[in-house]
């Protein structure tokens, strides 16, 4: 007699469903955002260096080493952005009267605009 | 079956559906100090109130009248309602819902604010207030949910309550109840008692009924004396899905659905039920005419086409169809979303494209244990509301929507007083109760665990012989010989049942065993229904009689009240007047202009 | 009991969330790509232009409240992904690292900001 | 049609017996194959013919009642709901909801899951809550349907057995235990946020919600159980913040 039976819990709960998994990723893009923003202020710490510090620190940046760890830092705050804005229509839903809001549109107008909007004017205001 | 300790409470609500919930709050409010007890053989949100969709009736528009909700209701009961009970009913039904609305029910709402309504069948006008096609869902869970507000309400879930315990002066002081998860047998004491443990559908093979409205309460009434009344009227609803059973609302039709056969017609203006206006015409769907005629006629409509050869056959057995194609899909959308889901999962079939099959499926017990406007039976302390009970609003065909509204009627009526009776007759004695309780888990153990007895038979036999008889011989259309023979062959099964062997023998959580206390009760009932459908050789509203084809008002305008025989033989049937005060039996008209009040009397 | 000052953290977790959602990748972009592309005279005009902006005070300003969000965006999400890993009975001692870390990078900012 | 005619498929069940077993086992039972038949049915015809000592619980069999949640190859749903049609001719795995104590076979235990329920006070607080006299409370299908789809849920637990907090985390009411204190929030005639939220925001109860979202995935009543604890989320920061701007005792 043993009664009620409790189900271990295993570590590696997060490979039990592939919902989980796409959460781990998720939630893993947050290092990759925080390593990224580490070199954003090295960055920033060298353009206060003055124009050498700043060349320099450029030219080590194009090498291969560095590009692909950028190339890993977009791709994971890229995935951070999808990800969040996707979410926004659950958490804030929007109601035009008893109609709300279709969570795909609501995504764009609340997120996917805004974002694709910021980031090409940033990128404008570099190129120009 | 182990002895377990015993709980005393004030109360002791056996049921934990709409009724039980409504009288446990009831209770609860009135009588602070008092200790009520819910004891169910389900968690109370899996009590079969869930499932009801289409809405529940009670006059709140100006443009309604009382007097149209209860001209309605007895004339759908073919005069054999009680009409004080009647009143009554109606009377309270607008408190009764307001105070569900209060209690956080989310109803559907006109533009203003107000609750909607929408009009069922056989109704004057629109009166049936719903929260889109999950009705009773809502109802259940804001009821449930309600409870728990109340620390008086004690809740006994999973227990599967099995005797009435009654006391040496013949009050009715609580109940055996097997706690499920332990197997042990508990003895739950209180000063009064009220069933509230629904219909008994499951005893035919095709029933909109869930798995756990096999009759219970029914049973334990009756095994403790008291009549169970106009047993014989069972409704069929006219629209359920082929195969399972489950229901499509009758909201389908009250938004517009039309019913057609094989050639794609309406049959039912072949019916005396009014005539068929196009889908367009503004005045579709008309009150009480066709589509929206009551549920017995809807039913017997579809048998005599399935006579006629005018039904469509499919593996499932005969169909019509039942077209909504022209409510488009927003209307379908926000009004009766469920019947969608269900039709797409259970039947392959988008009501939005194609019309969806269906056929007349047990729905609902008109009858049930015998009590009075005040909720009684006649064992002092012992209360009945809801589908258990026959009090009687429904007579012989219940009106569509009724059946919600006098959960919450008769339920905190029941409550109100069972509360009072409590409070009356204080004293009884504990360790006579216990030993009845204890004899009950002694005779369980008896019957059910005895391992020494093998090869018996299987639950699931009888359960199927039992369907096949009650579908046979007291379905929609009946008459002497086969009712006779259901009554044989129930004598016979109920030989068997005692011969009837299970697999598990242990405590924890024998489903086996609670299958085979149900299929105890289901027995019981289709006794009572077999025996008094035999005796009334007459025809009326959901009992047709094919060998009495004629109502017959001179020697049955009365109810049914059938009594269980400790000897095993057949019930006892005497009859009881039905109360008549101001709406003489007439004859029941549907289709344009009818149900025009007292005056359309013969 | 008390409501948790979990609101408070889980406020600027989401304020955090937005802004690095709306900037992180352009910024990327921008550092990782942009500027350390092309020839010495685009590199050298393209720089000009980012420490022109970067310089502006406003923009000082803005860059600092998406920076600071961000960092404690991340260490209540990196906190969190450890508890729901298994290092639920240290989360109150997680809260250390993760917001005291989010609060160090956020005065570095301010600090190389300021130098700029 | 004879037996051995007839299309049959695998259902292999999880068995635990509180009286005799320290571990669960599974058996497996061959069953006639009907395209029509969902997994329930293959259950009730098991109990029905072959082991009558098989335990599961179900009702109403047209998901409304939520008694009939399992596990069903690995993933919580209504076996009244799943089709064999959708697994033949593989085997089904049938097993009880995960991240609840079994109690016999299939049956899982509800005892937490109430105990949460209650504690969010699911029930309309207001004064007057009892007093029909004044007729219904108003309320517009603009307002209804600020809350509608988290009135929806029919308490199958199937969001519990899909959420790892609700796993892991004691403390955490889960998903429809919050996704109804978060109805009766939203709801035009209550007044009781500010009891419910007394609940809700302490300690881990809400906020271990990581916004996995596999609660609102599950769902078969579309409830969205992990958008309505994001919203009450927000409304626990809103108040939070409000403490600032208008602290407690400085006029109503």
């Amino acid at each position: 007699m043993s009664g009620q039976y409790h189900r271990p819990h295993g570590w590696a709960w997060f490979l039990e469903r592939p919902g989980y998994v796409r959460f781990m990723v998720r939630e893993f893009t947050s290092f990759f955002v925080a390593g990224y923003l580490i070199v954003f202020l090295v960055t920033l710490g060298r353009l206060g260096g003055g124009e050498a510090a700043f060349a320099e620190w450029l030219g080590a940046v194009s090498g291969p080493g560095w590009m692909a760890a950028h190339v890993i830092a977009l791709v994971a705050a890229a995935w951070h952005s999808i990800t969040w804005f996707a979410a926004v229509p659950q958490a804030m839903p929007i109601y035009l009267g008893e109609k709300r809001l279709p969570a795909p549109l609501a995504a764009v107008v609340m997120g996917y605009g805004p974002w694709l909007t910021v980031t090409a004017v940033i990128v404008w205001w570099v190129l120009r | 079956m182990a002895h377990g300790t015993t709980h005393e409470h004030d109360v002791i609500i056996i049921g934990g559906g709409g009724a039980g919930l409504r009288a446990s709050i009831a209770i609860a409010q009135e009588n602070p100090d008092f200790s009520v007890a819910c004891v169910s053989k389900v968690y109370p949100m899996r009590s079969h109130t869930v499932t009801a969709e289409g809405g529940a009736a009670a006059k709140i528009k100006p443009n309604d009248s009382l007097e149209d909700h209860i001209y309605d209701t007895i004339s759908g009961a073919d005069w054999l309602a009680d009409q004080d009970a009647v009143e009554y009913f109606v009377n309270e039904a607008p408190t009764e819902m307001i105070q569900l609305e209060h209690w956080g029910c989310p109803w559907s709402r006109e533009p203003d604010g107000s609750v909607a309504v929408r009009p069922f069948g056989g109704m004057k006008i629109e009166r049936t207030w719903f929260a889109a096609d999950k009705t009773g869902f809502h109802m259940l869970h804001s009821l449930f949910q309600t409870t728990l507000k109340y620390g008086n309400i004690v809740r006994y879930d999973e227990h599967f309550a099995t005797r009435l315990l009654i006391d040496g002066n013949g009050r009715c002081r609580g109940c055996a109840a097997i706690e499920l998860r332990t197997g042990t047998v508990r003895a739950i004491l209180g000063k009064a008692v009220i069933i509230c443990t629904g219909g008994a559908g499951r005893v035919f093979p095709f029933t909109t009924n869930g798995s756990i409205k096999t009759g219970d309460g029914m049973s334990m009434a009756y095994r403790a004396g008291v009549a169970l009344k106009d047993m014989e009227f069972i409704q069929y609803h006219p629209t359920g899905l082929p195969g399972t059973g489950i229901l499509i609302t009758e909201a389908s039709r009250g938004e517009g659905g039309i019913l057609v056969n094989k050639d794609g017609y309406r049959y039912l203006q072949d019916y005396e039920l009014g005539e068929a206006l196009d889908v367009s015409d503004p005045r579709h769907p008309q009150k009480r005419a066709m589509e929206l005629g009551p549920r017995d006629r809807l039913s017997q409509c579809f048998i005599k086409e399935r006579w006629a050869g005018r039904t469509i056959e499919t593996k499932d057995g005969h169909v019509v169809h039942l077209d909504l194609r022209h409510l488009g899909e927003a209307k379908i959308d926000k009004k009766i979303p469920f019947v969608r889901e269900l039709s797409r999962n259970y039947a392959g079939i988008d009501p939005v494209y194609k019309p969806i099959p269906v056929r007349p499926v047990v729905h609902y017990v008109m009858g049930g244990i015998d009590v009075d406007s005040n909720s009684a039976t006649s064992v002092p302390g012992l209360y009945a509301a809801g589908e258990c009970a026959c009090v009687s609003i429904n007579g012989a065909n219940r009106l569509g929507s009724n059946s919600l509204t006098e959960l919450l009627v008769f339920g905190a009526q029941a409550g109100r007083h069972a509360a009072r009776f409590a409070m009356d007759n204080p004293d009884y004695d504990v360790p006579d109760l216990e030993a009845q309780a204890e004899d009950e888990g002694a005779r369980i153990r008896r019957a059910w665990f005895d391992t020494s007895r093998k090869d018996g038979e299987r639950i699931v036999t009888l359960r199927t012989e039992l369907h096949e008889a009650m579908e046979d011989g007291a379905g929609i259309y009946r008459n002497a010989d086969s009712l006779q023979a259901a009554c044989e062959t129930i004598a016979d099964l109920h030989e068997r049942y005692r011969n009837v062997t299970l697999d598990d023998h242990t405590n924890s959580f024998n489903t086996e065993l609670t299958a085979a206390l149900e299929l105890g009760s289901l027995l019981d009932v289709a006794e009572a229904m077999a025996h008094s459908a035999v005796e009334r050789t007459e025809s009326r509203g959901s009992h047709q009689r094919l060998d009495h084809t004629e109502r017959n008002d001179d020697d049955f305008l009365a109810h049914s009240m059938a009594f269980h025989q400790n000897d095993g033989s057949p019930p006892r049937i005497e009859y009881k007047p039905v109360t008549i005060t101001k709406w003489p039996p007439g004859a029941r008209t549907y289709g344009a202009g009818s149900g025009l009040k007292k005056s359309e009397s013969t | 009991m008390k409501r948790s000052g979990e609101a408070f953290w889980w406020a600027l977790f989401s304020a955090g969330g937005v802004m690095a959602a709306l900037f992180v990748p352009a910024f990327v972009l921008v550092t990782g790509f942009l500027l350390p592309a092309g020839d010495e005279a685009v590199a050298a005009e393209r720089t000009a232009q980012f420490a022109a902006a970067v310089g502006w005070w406003p923009v000082k300003l803005a860059l600092l409240g998406v920076l600071a969000l961000s960092f404690v965006h991340c260490g209540h999400r990196i906190r969190h992904t450890l508890m729901d890993l298994g290092l639920r009975r240290f989360s109150g001692l997680l809260k250390v690292p993760c917001y005291g870390g989010a609060l160090a990078a956020t005065i570095w900012a301010a600090m190389l900001l300021w130098r700029i | 049609m004879t037996m051995s005619a007839q299309q049959t498929m695998t259902i292999e069940v999880f068995r635990y017996h509180p009286e005799t077993d320290d571990e669960p086992r599974f058996q497996a039972y061959e069953v006639p194959y009907d395209e029509d038949w969902v997994v329930l049915d293959a259950l009730n015809w098991i109990k029905d013919h072959v082991d009558g000592s098989l335990t599961h619980r179900w009702s109403c069999r047209m998901g409304v009642c939520g008694s009939c949640g399992m596990m069903v190859n690995g993933d919580p749903k209504l076996t009244c709901a799943a089709f064999l049609k959708d697994y033949y001719p593989r085997p089904i795995k049938v097993e009880p909801l995960v991240n609840f104590p079994v109690e016999r076979d299939l049956v899982v235990s509800l005892d937490g899951f109430m105990e949460k329920l209650e504690a969010v006070k699911p029930y309309i607080i207001r004064d007057d809550v009892n007093d029909t006299s004044g007729g219904e409370y108003l309320q517009s299908p603009a307002e209804l349907a600020q809350y509608k789809q988290y009135s929806m849920c029919i308490n199958c637990m199937l969001c519990y057995a899909a959420c790892p907090v609700a796993g892991h985390e004691d403390e955490f009411l889960g998903p429809a235990a919050l996704a109804l204190g978060h109805r009766y929030n939203k709801d035009s005639r209550d007044q009781g946020q500010s009891e419910r939220l007394d609940v809700m925001l302490v300690g881990e109860a809400i906020w271990g919600c990581t916004f996995v979202g596999e609660c609102t995935v599950v769902c078969p009543k579309h409830v969205d159980p992990a958008g309505a604890i994001q919203q009450a989320k927000a409304v626990g920061a809103q108040e939070y913040f409000k403490r600032f701007v208008a602290p407690k005792g400085a006029g109503v």
